[in-house]
């Protein structure tokens, strides 16, 4: 028996504490550095992703440069400069030389980053692979530079600064200087693919990129006009777990019950407040400390019961619908696009809201699968595109109805582009690696009605332009028959046959104006043949249902 | 040559002129040749073509060929009934009216399916028979018998008791105007859908001991089979026996002969044996004659699918054959004719069709 | 009947008999007729079989069913011959032996496709044609011409230039026991693979004209129109000229009328006309005589595929017919004679033919 | 421009560290908490894999008791109890109150739970959907047990002890309750599943579970005797990242480069040692502490130039192919199974043992596909099956070489069930949730030759199977038809129909026989025709060359 106790001593010795730095150091792959490839992609997507959330929080339009330079096989040198704010000296080195440090972590806030982990990691990557450490330039306008060289300690995850100055400086903004290991691939995925999504969903940043083999590209401005900056917002009630409300009656300075729910909620009124406490049977007035195990059980199931009132939609900023269409032109130079930006919508508390665009013809290629670009609060999704709810929607929406080919529910064919934008306080994605949305009913429901919103505007042109096809063709199919009619009848009677043939092309040209009007009202007719919108909501929310009640979260 | 086809051909055209000339949208009035407009005549016992009629219009996107195809056509016969050109084939026609539309890389016909319906549009809009345009289809079918016929055409007599083992051909045209029956001492008509049956009934002069007509039009029946059938029934006042497969093809072919088909209605009018019988082989004769197993084939899905329409008729509505359709799915075998065989070769010729003919055991 | 064939069989029967009682693997020794055994004899310029003979066994497991088929087809021709039945098909035949094996679902023949090919082994086996034993293939065809024919079984005298418009069918068997050739006037024969070609020369009296037969096989050629043109050229010794579609397929039909078909390659030893000559269409009768562009149809890749299949046969290694199938494949289109009323009704007859015939311009 | 210097300090002032507990309360989608039903099954397996993980270490036959019950729609208690050493009083409270604290993390050795963070989760996920406190019961043998309640301080990520009680108590053990919002599933991926998969691949634990219907179940031991522990090993030195040789090289008590070579890696020689330093040109004298950055390039160059011999297998401990079999066919009742254990191999420098399993026909499904159940270190992967690298090296196989249906390269159909176990120290998963192994090329290739030597052992079974039913079938074939011979026979010559027809029945028993000895032949014929095991890893290696071409790690 004492062997036993002996034992279990022994393996408790071996027990201790990990740093965040030494976990991730390990389960790189879980950030997006699985391999060489994508590493680059992921050190330069973060490091743009940065650059962007920091000129949109001063307003600024964005200017970013971006150069990769090929040091020697499989590794290269990064370096992006933005025009932003700077960071203020003392942050600099948590910023980049930490794990989980940053600013976004707390608020719900439509942001490109989320976590605190996305630019340190990119620093981890880079010495775990090149042993270098990261050169940041931080100009905040007050005329100096400060200029850190560090890396991150993994056994603390503390950043350890190697080299630390100031020198003289005009303007603002951030540069970044990093070595690291990767390999650079052109076409699908491809940094320059990454950075023209980026072009077509940010249009008022300008970016110029020089690739490793010295050629410069430009993605130019094709708006001059920010979009509003989104407002932090209070959580929302619905979806609350129990736990995270035991939390917050633990924490918050209301001094009873109904000015907990609304003063610590967004948009919760007098009303709906009552109305909650009344159905879960708890005294109003009681100390939010106070309140039982069981008092907190009812009121979860009583805000389960009760309609409280969407979240603000001020805290969400979408690209607009204008801006959208300007952004594919300039990028992509469809002959044709349809964009929408839904209504705000919630998923699990959280406001969301969904941006489509589609463009047909003209640049795109006419071969094989339509090219679906995917954006979660203004970012490119380049990865998982099978496992994204914004995919799933696109293939679950019948495109025949809307005038494109489609097997099953596959991605529809031809010279067609989507983009797919959602912004959210909160995107959930499946992964750390931001790569694919995970498949919430309610997202997937506004997707699916943005891509039919969008869907029947191209329609109505797709339509239209086949009508006009269709007359000329009519036209021509009833001139080629004459001189066989007229030759015909001549033989058989005797008659002239240029007189027969003259009268019937006389009659042709009449007929085809005629025809012409007959065919606009053939398109409002075939129109009226699709669902209507009410219809297809009914349609599209009664699939969810069953989805919900298969696999409910 | 009836000289009236070209003058009605000749009004046809001056019509359409008429319209061109007053901007009407040119047009043809074609009787409807499809299923809405087929029915099967109660009185007459026929199936025949009502009197819906069809505007071909030119300036009609999905008429607008068929409406140049059908002058066309009608051209071309017009000019070989003028110059008296041998008759030839649908296919010949084709080709004759085939030529590419200038300007273009179109052919005035694509494919022979193009234009063998225009021509029965113009069987209905001469009020004719193609036989009588100068157009003929492929004849198979042979008839012995004591019958003489004499061909107004080269002149010969043909007496269908002396031709050989082989038997006489049935020609591809058997109308009155270049066929003439001079004698005809049989007293009825066996038609068989089978060559090796009839070929066994030749063989054994069947026809000559029970003096009859024994013909065959090798399956389902050509057209001049079916005319030639007619013409014995009508003026020479035959009785008509009808002995085929047991199997859904077999009673439709025995259908044909009587009441003619939906797809040709209009010949089916000219070509129809009403009081024709089936003679066999029925479901009941299975076990009234024993036919051994070894002649029945499983029915196939297709087999049952085609009894299910059959059923469905109007001429298949007589209690018998409502009867005999329900006993053949129920039965689930079908039996060749050729398989008569399996009880002896002589079977049909000495035992199963003179015992049926003495009891008058027919289906109507 | 000749009763050789019964003792023939009996022979062969009492062999594997023997055979079983040795504790052999009972087997029966039956001539090739597989590619590997078919040659064409350049001396006599016709397909024949080779002499290399396959053991058919009963003890192995992919020649077992045959091996029980074989002796069973073999039994019920015995049994036909003995009891003088009339001819029959070979879809009786199939039938008469069908029977379902004992203690098992399961049918001797399943189907013809099982059956056809043991009596092709059975001819060989007997150094005989089906014919011979009693079995026929439905016939197919139509000649006329200066020719009188002693049916043997009837007693009929045919005379095939008092045939009417619809000509004088081929029968089922045309050998000479049955069908004997008393008197020939005409000088030549011309066979069409075209039914509608044939027409027009018949209804133009072409063959009374030039004193020929015109004959039709009505597509490619069935086994008596072939052995009937095999009499006509070497009892008769008239030459034969023949007429086909301008394809890879008409070049074929020829072919098989003058040197026989591999897959018949025993049938053909008997039915071949080694002198025959192709009279047309060729490539180059195309510009001679300027065969308009609506007769033309364009060659598809089938068509491409069967030119390379045929330049690559013995009986078509001819300079001649390796020129004319280059000048197809150039050319890209086929012609059809059915097209060659395009030019005119009567040019066939008229003009073609005529002209054809004077120049003897053939290909071998 | 003061202005914006204010701008860049504000927000800065948002700025702050954020801890792991909050990190992964946010993201606890990244741990296998995505939804209800996936949710508790985590907390289920995580439990299970702790407890045959504590056994093992403590080299005793696993007992473990499982028991779920419904509390109420959604809500369940879960409890567990095991025989295993216990957990000394001290360290309970961080053990299941804190995330990233554990024994197995620094350590290169196989075993179930390597990040220190499964346990913690679910108590973290259940004061987060419920409220509640876990319980921990824990005997170490000294006649005492410890009851803890507690949950996590988000804040702060550590424990938070609400009750602690020491009781008497004999015998040894752990035994945790807690309770989880979740929802309870029969079928695939159920509870049970996952249970049973367990039961195959570790067969000499007996577990009983008592599910939320009251119905009891019990896996019982297939084998009696304990697999050998795996040992802890030093890390290879191939495929070393210069960071991590930074890191080393730092903290290493060698005195020069030649015993920091030889004394930090596994398996090194002097011999090996000395080619990496002349390779690198480095002076092998140097002290580790002091190589410049350009020494350590050359030498990472020098060892990826340099063929080192693998590392030591005794860190490996495979199940084994007579155990598996047994697990198989206890749980299954295949009529055939045959195992493969492969012999060690390494994927960058981490080494790893792939174990096939085939069971055939019996008890098995026969219609549809076959089924796959997939193990790292002996714990039975449930989700993601496409994007495993088992599922994909088992669909790249060719099965109709083996006897079995498949189309394309999907997975074969018919009744059969494969296991595929891959054992490392380090299993690359492809996120945190563990549920598919990355795809790395070295890896894609032990499991194919795994599957084809197992699958040669099927074939060689289907075929024997099949060439005794084609001799029985033959044998029937002739007899079939001899009746109607003999009365063919005696049609066409008179004679006696029964005579020829014994005669011939008599030869053909004497036929059989001999039919037999010949299709012996046959069997090896056929074998030989198909590819020999070498040709079969020449293909293999030359497909995983180009893949590694493309998508370089």
């Amino acid at each position: 028996m004492g062997n036993e106790i002996t034992r279990a001593h022994e393996l408790a010795e071996d027990h201790k504490e990990i740093s965040v730095a030494e976990f991730f150091e390990k389960n790189k792959h879980l950030l997006g550095y699985e391999n060489l490839q994508k590493s680059l992609l992921t050190c330069v997507r973060e490091a743009v992703d940065n650059s962007l959330d920091a000129c949109e929080e001063m307003h600024v339009l964005p200017d970013i440069y971006v150069e990769l330079k090929k040091i020697k096989e499989n590794r290269f040198k990064f370096t992006i400069e933005d025009n932003g704010p700077g960071i203020v000296k003392e942050h600099i080195a948590n910023i980049f030389g930490k794990l989980l440090y940053g600013s976004k972590f707390h608020k719900l806030q439509q942001s490109r980053g989320q976590q605190g982990i996305g630019i340190s990691a990119s620093v981890l990557y880079s010495q775990l692979t090149t042993g270098k450490d990261t050169k940041i330039y931080s100009k905040i306008g007050d005329g100096k530079v400060h200029v850190y060289e560090l890396h991150i300690d993994t056994k603390t995850n503390a950043p350890v600064i190697s080299k630390e100055h100031t020198i003289y400086g005009n303007g603002r903004g951030t540069r970044i200087e990093m070595e690291v290991k990767g390999k650079y691939m052109k076409g699908k995925r491809s940094i320059f693919d990454y950075l023209q999504q980026t072009a077509v969903m940010n249009p008022a940043t300008k970016l110029v990129y020089l690739d490793p083999e010295g050629k410069k590209h430009l993605f130019d401005r094709a708006v001059t006009k920010l979009a509003k900056r989104p407002k932090e917002i209070k959580p929302h009630i619905s979806g609350i777990e129990l736990g995270t409300l035991k939390k917050m009656l633990k924490i918050t300075n209301a001094r009873n019950i109904v000015s907990f729910i609304t003063t610590e909620f967004s948009r919760l009124g007098k009303q709906t407040a009552d109305q909650i406490i009344i159905g879960a049977e708890v005294d109003p007035k009681l100390s939010p400390k106070n309140l039982t195990f069981n008092e907190m059980e009812a009121l979860i199931e009583s805000i389960e019961r009760t309609k409280v009132s969407n979240p603000p939609t001020d805290c969400l900023s979408p690209v607009g619908e204008t801006a959208i269409e300007k952004g594919i032109k300039k990028e992509l130079h469809p002959e044709f696009v349809a964009t929408i930006t839904r209504k705000p919508a919630v998923y699990r508390g959280n406001p969301f809201q969904i941006e489509v665009g589609i463009g047909y013809g003209g640049d795109l290629d006419k071969e094989g699968q339509a090219t679906i670009m995917r954006f979660a609060n203004r970012v490119p999704l380049l990865y998982e595109q099978a496992a994204c709810a914004l995919t799933k929607s696109l293939m679950q929406t019948e495109w025949k109805r809307y005038g494109l080919s489609q097997v099953g529910t596959s991605i529809p064919t031809g010279p067609v582009i989507f983009t797919i934008h959602m912004i959210s306080v909160w995107v959930p994605y499946t992964s750390e690696g931001k790569e694919a949305v995970a498949s919430y009913p309610d997202i997937i429901k506004e997707v699916k009605l943005g891509l039919q919103d969008a869907g029947r505007k191209m329609q109505v042109y797709l339509s239209r332009k086949k009508r006009a096809s269709d007359i000329e063709e009519k036209k021509e199919t009833f001139r080629k028959y004459i001189p066989e009619i007229a030759s015909a009848l001549s033989r058989i009677t005797g008659n002239d046959a240029k007189g027969i043939k003259d009268k019937l092309n006389k009659d042709l040209e009449g007929r085809v104006e005629s025809l012409e009007v007959k065919t606009e009202q053939y398109d409002d007719l075939e129109l009226n043949k699709g669902k209507t919108e009410k219809e297809e909501i009914e349609e599209v929310t009664e699939e969810l249902k069953e989805e919900m009640t298969e696999k409910e979260e | 040559m009836d000289t009236s086809y070209t003058k009605n051909i000749k009004e046809e055209a001056l019509k359409v002129i008429k319209q061109i000339d007053n901007s009407e949208n040119p047009n043809l009035q074609i009787l409807r040749r499809s299923l809405n407009n087929v029915f099967f005549d109660e009185d007459k016992r026929i199936i025949k073509l009502g009197d819906k009629k069809e505007t071909r219009n030119y300036f009609n996107i999905n008429q607008a060929k068929k409406f140049m195809q059908t002058i066309k056509i009608l051209a071309q016969i017009n000019e070989n009934l003028q110059k008296k050109t041998p008759n030839i084939s649908t296919r010949q026609l084709f080709y004759m009216t085939r030529g590419i539309i200038e300007n273009s890389d179109e052919e005035c016909f694509e494919d022979q399916s193009e234009s063998d319906p225009i021509i029965e549009d113009v069987e209905v809009v001469l009020d004719t028979l193609r036989e009588e345009l100068g157009l003929i289809a492929t004849p198979d079918g042979y008839f012995v018998g004591d019958i003489k016929v004499k061909d107004l055409v080269t002149g010969d007599l043909l007496d269908y008791t002396k031709m050989g083992s082989g038997g006489g051909a049935i020609p591809a045209i058997v109308e009155k105007d270049v066929y003439e029956i001079v004698e005809c001492k049989a007293k009825f008509v066996v038609v068989l859908e089978k060559f090796a049956v009839w070929n066994i009934l030749n063989q054994t002069k069947f026809w000559k001991k029970h003096n009859c007509i024994i013909l065959t039009g090798k399956g389902q029946a050509g057209r001049s089979a079916r005319r030639l059938l007619t013409r014995l029934s009508k003026e020479m006042k035959l009785p008509v026996y009808v002995l085929t497969d047991l199997d859904p093809w077999g009673y439709y072919i025995y259908s044909v002969y009587k009441q003619g088909s939906i797809s040709l209605a209009y010949f089916s009018e000219k070509s129809s044996v009403p009081t024709a019988k089936y003679i066999g082989m029925t479901t009941r004769d299975i076990i009234k004659y024993k036919i051994p197993k070894s002649s029945w084939m499983k029915l196939k899905d297709i087999d049952y699918k085609r009894i299910k329409e059959i059923k469905k008729y109007d001429w298949f509505q007589a209690k018998e054959w409502q009867e005999e359709l329900t006993r053949l799915e129920d039965f689930k075998y079908k039996v060749e004719s050729d398989a008569f065989v399996t009880k002896s070769v002589d079977f049909v010729v000495n035992e199963y069709l003179p015992d049926k003919i003495k009891r008058q055991d027919f289906l109507p």
